[in-house]
């Protein structure tokens, strides 16, 4: 495994075409405003709480940009706002559950081919590696890719879903954003040996720790475990080093365990500047298309804050509407005593 | 019942008559193998080994390493890739080794099986069948005696199952893994060596839907209610009342969720008496839920209050003190002799 | 009560008085650190932050790392690493952050925890009180709204409480912690602002001794018997019933386990009828035992069958179906309604 | 981490001095007659059951002899016979739970600092490392001992517990004993990466392969291990490679999963043969020795098997003894219910 300094470079020199690598920036800016209108909705009272990804565009968008969106399918956490815009998640549906609509969302996420929000940390690793198993006893080609923090790599789920697939040699990619922080809690207290790449090789899989401020970087590195998936040789493990630049939550004050100096220092990882000046350096872009990049996802995050901020709450009969699909009698019951009593 | 019965497993092919529930579950996975290619059967030690009670003997052969495989030793990664499983349009039937080994999975079990078609609205079903040897009796290790279907039947999204005879495993079984819910499936290991009369001949698998009872033994004075191996206990105590003339119905519930609250007002009704036998603890077991429905389905007409026979709020014994634990008959006719009080 | 109520915890050596939930916990936490050195306090985020609900708060700093302090994000870990810790002769007060995330440590409360006295025969007791913010009314996100009562309740070897207000909530956590059994220490969330009257002044700790419950409001034509947050719905409940001369008795079990069935028989007998309200789903919820401990217990003195208010049996909603999956005021009075049809 | 092939070689080269040598090959012996004798006894009927440790007495011996036990604590699961019998534990009690009189045995564990027979596989793992913690944060210097299997590798909670071993730097050394199966399942289909000790290096932490069935390397690795836990350098992990030349348990049938073959060949890698010409070459033991040894042994086995034979079955009214260490109401209700309906 890389450390952060040892992780390659590819922002002078991008595995990117140019088309893509605007497409790339222009869903990270999206992703950026869409945040921050998300934390401006919850301020507003229209989101009860929201969680934000601001930081980790490049790790989200590089990663999710590596992928088939035909035939992959990807495992999000809570936090994966950017993963489902560069999928081409219905936004409106995704945001929903922040606006804690529907907590799974109100995207198809069969269609989107991206799994409903899931808030166990750790929970959904091993749902990636059964779809991936699924799709290797089909003899299909698609792969998963798990999400998930640092935090999570604690967790016992995870060991066993990367274990399981090792052994299974599943199609899957692990992407562990790590972004220093699991709520107040920091890597050197959550993560024994300090790298959650290092992992991988007790595995016998393959493990990067990449820059994952740098879009093309992540963008490589997850491509590269992509094409190992769809070829037979199983799983690998893609750590992207990036950073969590606002608090866990809207709840979270994080005056009360980080140094301000850190959060401030980010400003020169940010992400977003960095696409830029990589974009300008590589002769990609120029200020027409940032001026105009800018204005059009403004415009697409705005549509997506209001279209969210309209969208009608559920009836009350959802409640019962889909916790099976075989309806029980006893349910019933309970609809109409809901109906007459509640309703 | 059938002179034919025989130890090798029934091949969807053709179907030998089991004379077992270990048979009739094997012949029922089986049958569900070879109906929808969909069908996949893991878990720890279930295929080369055939499982340590062998209910998945011979299926890895029949069927095939990709649709019958081991797994790594990790109940947390059996239950989740499940879900991934089916997400991706498989139909799994994990198995959990033993009902004190789904602990660890729980969090998979309640926090994703159940819930994944809810989350989704709709979208992501999970025809899950979890198969988990249950219940205690057979003088095991720690954690190879346990009754859990109170805590699953708490849950909702998901629905479970407790067989108590051979016909009536093989019908619950196929209902269970055709279901597009998921279905906690809990084998009583006591009873895998039971030779109650076979399934073939037995009544179509559509007899065992989802949420019926059965009545196993008919009677007027009062109403017995069990599952799994407790059903066969109630019907020892019903033998030994009928000796005094006292004639005990058996009510089988072997859908633990959704409950059959109608057939049981409906029998209650008819006894007016109560008495509900299961071998999990009594605090908070499925025996409060039963006590209660009957009592709010048939309370004018119940002449004493609905008795438990449980185990005690104990630990699960080693095995000298397992009799003393499990119900036992006499325990059974003292509640039916209190319900005369 | 007192106006001298203050934002800043009590620490042990200068007793403020506590006017919320939260700060009555942190106070008991803060004197059971300063009268037994062997207590720990941890869990994720409970050291440096002061836990997500602040419960923690300035515990750390007053009682220093090695006693309050962080650790992974592993749930069944920090259960596991408290049996060990016992072992060694430490009282750990593990904090499981939300309800839902209580799955994952689930094989290791209930597998382990709650077995290692009874299967080291009395050599290895387990002083370990896990607290877990629980239940719903929030609008949380998912797993942050969940009851798990019935699920502890059942498992033996465990104590269960669950406070309604500050004053109780400080009694029943210290009697928890110095209790030499395991407790499942179950916190209303939607409750920790809760500024009922404070424990300064409020009865000793020795007044929530395990297994008590307590009449929070009298009453003579029904008993509504509740806990955590549901109790203070009841008092609503009974404040709009006795606007039409209904006096409803509200009983909170705090001790979810055991229960005081005494108590229950007592006041029902009484009343001679019975509501029990839970924000858990109805099927197998504690509901179940509590009616069925009542039937036992008065069934003569029974005028209707024991009603059951609860939550119904789907997935914990989000934010705007919340209240309409709650028990409401409403719902409880129909209830109350039917026990004089 | 080691292959077995790379593990060190110490038979010729022991680090014990001749007593310590003949001490352990006595404890080896001990252990193998009374499993001989346990095995026996379950066809008798007095064992319900019974699980073999046959072929890992290095692997125990070794490492329990590695300890310090006045101040050390063994955390085993249910196959660690021989590590008991290292460590003094009263062997009538312990083999009270294969005579299933109590499921965590008859012994008194903290008497013996060997914890209950913990059946949940990965389960007692996390205990252990509470346990270290819980010495480290008292200031004192006794370490712990997890033992483990190949199997329960793949346990979230084995990981869990190593991860944060390794965080808080608890004095803890993992033992895994990899028999090479767990149940029916082959270390191929268990371990991604075929590595236990591998996996050590993800956790900051040394991992070493020994040979398991040669008992010095054991007691060399596993003493080394301790010193550096007591010394406050934290956990490690010691991989046993061993074979579980018996079945599963008594109950189990081998034949259904493994080549008979590979069976026959573990006789050469027999440790007791290997321990004895270790003894011999080393001119720490003659003739007279393995006569006297083989006598004396084989009457302690006998002894114990006469004990636990002839052990009183616990009174009905443990079963409430127990639960509680305070008392409630309602237990003391139904233990009169058992005292009526019952006893
Ligand atoms: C199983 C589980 N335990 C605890 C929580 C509460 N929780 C939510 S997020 C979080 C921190 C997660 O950290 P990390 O995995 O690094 O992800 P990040 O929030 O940094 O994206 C915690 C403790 C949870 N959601 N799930
Ligand atoms: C959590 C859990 N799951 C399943 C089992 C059933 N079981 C008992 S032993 C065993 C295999 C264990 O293999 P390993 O860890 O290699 O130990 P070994 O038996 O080889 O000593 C299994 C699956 C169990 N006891 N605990
Ligand atoms: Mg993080
Ligand atoms: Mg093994």
């Amino acid at each position: 495994m890389l450390t952060r300094e040892e992780a390659p470079r590819l922002d002078g020199d991008p595995a990117l075409p140019a088309e893509s690598a605007r497409r790339l920036y222009r869903t990270m800016l999206t992703a950026r405003l869409l945040d921050t209108e998300a934390v401006a909705l919850q301020r507003q009272g229209v989101f009860p709480a929201y969680v934000s990804l601001r930081g980790q565009e490049a790790a989200q968008v590089g990663s999710a940009a590596a992928m088939d969106a035909r035939r992959d399918f990807a495992f999000p956490t809570y936090r994966e706002m950017a993963v489902a815009l560069a999928l081409g998640v219905d936004m409106a549906g995704y945001m929903a559950s922040h606006r804690a609509l529907w907590h799974g969302g109100l995207y198809d996420p069969m269609a989107a081919r991206f799994a409903p929000v899931n808030a166990v940390v750790g929970g959904p690793v091993p749902h990636a590696v059964g779809w991936a198993l699924g799709e290797k006893l089909a003899g299909r080609s698609g792969c998963a890719v798990s999400y998930f923090g640092d935090g999570a790599s604690s967790e016992g789920d995870v060991h066993e879903a990367m274990n399981l697939a090792g052994v299974m040699g599943a199609p899957v990619v692990f992407v562990c954003q790590n972004n220093q922080w699991a709520l107040s809690v920091p890597n050197e207290r959550q993560i024994a040996g300090g790298s959650v790449a290092a992992r991988a090789a007790g595995y016998g899989m393959p493990g990067v720790a990449v820059d994952g401020d740098d879009v093309a970087a992540v963008y490589t590195a997850v491509r590269e475990a992509l094409e190992r998936a769809r070829s037979g040789d199983g799983p690998s493990l893609v750590e992207a080093l990036t950073y969590r630049a606002a608090p866990h939550s809207t709840s979270d004050d994080t005056s009360r365990y980080r140094d301000p100096d850190e959060e401030r220092a980010w400003a020169e990882r940010d992400p977003l500047p960095r696409a830029r000046a990589a974009l300008e350096a590589a002769g990609h872009a120029d200020a027409a298309f940032f001026e105009q990049a800018e204005a059009e996802c403004r415009a697409e995050a705005e549509r997506i804050r209001d279209t969210v901020s309209a969208a009608p709450e559920p009836p009350g009969s959802d409640l019962f509407a889909h916790v099976y699909r075989e309806p029980t009698e006893e349910l019933a019951r309970q609809r109409r005593v809901w109906q007459e009593e509640v309703a | 019942m059938s002179p034919t019965a025989t130890d090798t497993p029934g091949a969807a092919s053709a179907p030998a008559v089991p004379a077992t529930m270990r048979e009739a579950l094997n012949r029922a996975l089986d049958e569900a193998l070879a109906e929808d290619p969909a069908t996949l059967v893991f878990g720890e030690d279930v295929g080369r080994l055939g499982g340590v009670f062998r209910v998945t003997e011979g299926l890895q052969r029949r069927h095939g390493e990709h649709r019958v495989f081991d797994t790594p030793l990790a109940e947390a990664a059996i239950a989740g890739m499940s879900v991934g499983l089916a997400m991706n349009g498989w139909r799994p039937v994990p198995e959990l080794q033993f009902d004190g080994f789904a602990y660890p999975a729980m969090d998979q079990i309640v926090n994703q099986i159940a819930r994944m078609n809810y989350r989704s609205r709709g979208a992501a079903p999970m025809p899950v069948t979890v198969r988990i040897p249950s219940f205690g009796g057979i003088q095991a290790p720690e954690h190879h005696g346990e009754s859990l279907e109170a805590v699953f039947a708490h849950v909702p999204g998901l629905k479970v199952a407790a067989p108590s005879d051979a016909p009536d495993a093989y019908r619950l079984l196929l209902q269970s893994v055709r279901c597009d819910d998921p279905v906690v499936f809990l084998e009583p290991k006591a009873r895998y060596w039971d030779r109650s009369p076979s399934p073939a001949g037995a009544g179509p698998v559509e007899d065992a839907a989802v949420g019926t009872s059965r009545v196993v033994r008919p009677g007027r004075h009062a109403t017995l209610v069990a599952w799994g191996a407790m059903v066969h206990r109630c019907l020892q105590a019903a033998e030994a009342a009928a000796e005094d003339g006292v004639e005990l119905e058996v009510v089988d519930l072997r859908w633990l969720k959704p409950i059959d609250a109608a057939g049981l007002a409906e029998s209650v009704g008819r006894t007016r008496r109560a008495v509900v036998v299961h071998e999990a603890p009594l605090t908070a077991g499925l025996g409060g839920e039963v006590s209660a429905l009957i009592t709010e389905g048939a309370f004018s007409r119940l002449a004493a209050p609905v008795q438990r026979v449980a185990g005690f709020d104990v630990v699960y014994p080693a095995g000298p003190l397992e009799p003393q634990y499990l119900p036992t008959v006499d325990r059974i006719l003292f509640a039916v002799q209190r319900t005369f009080e």
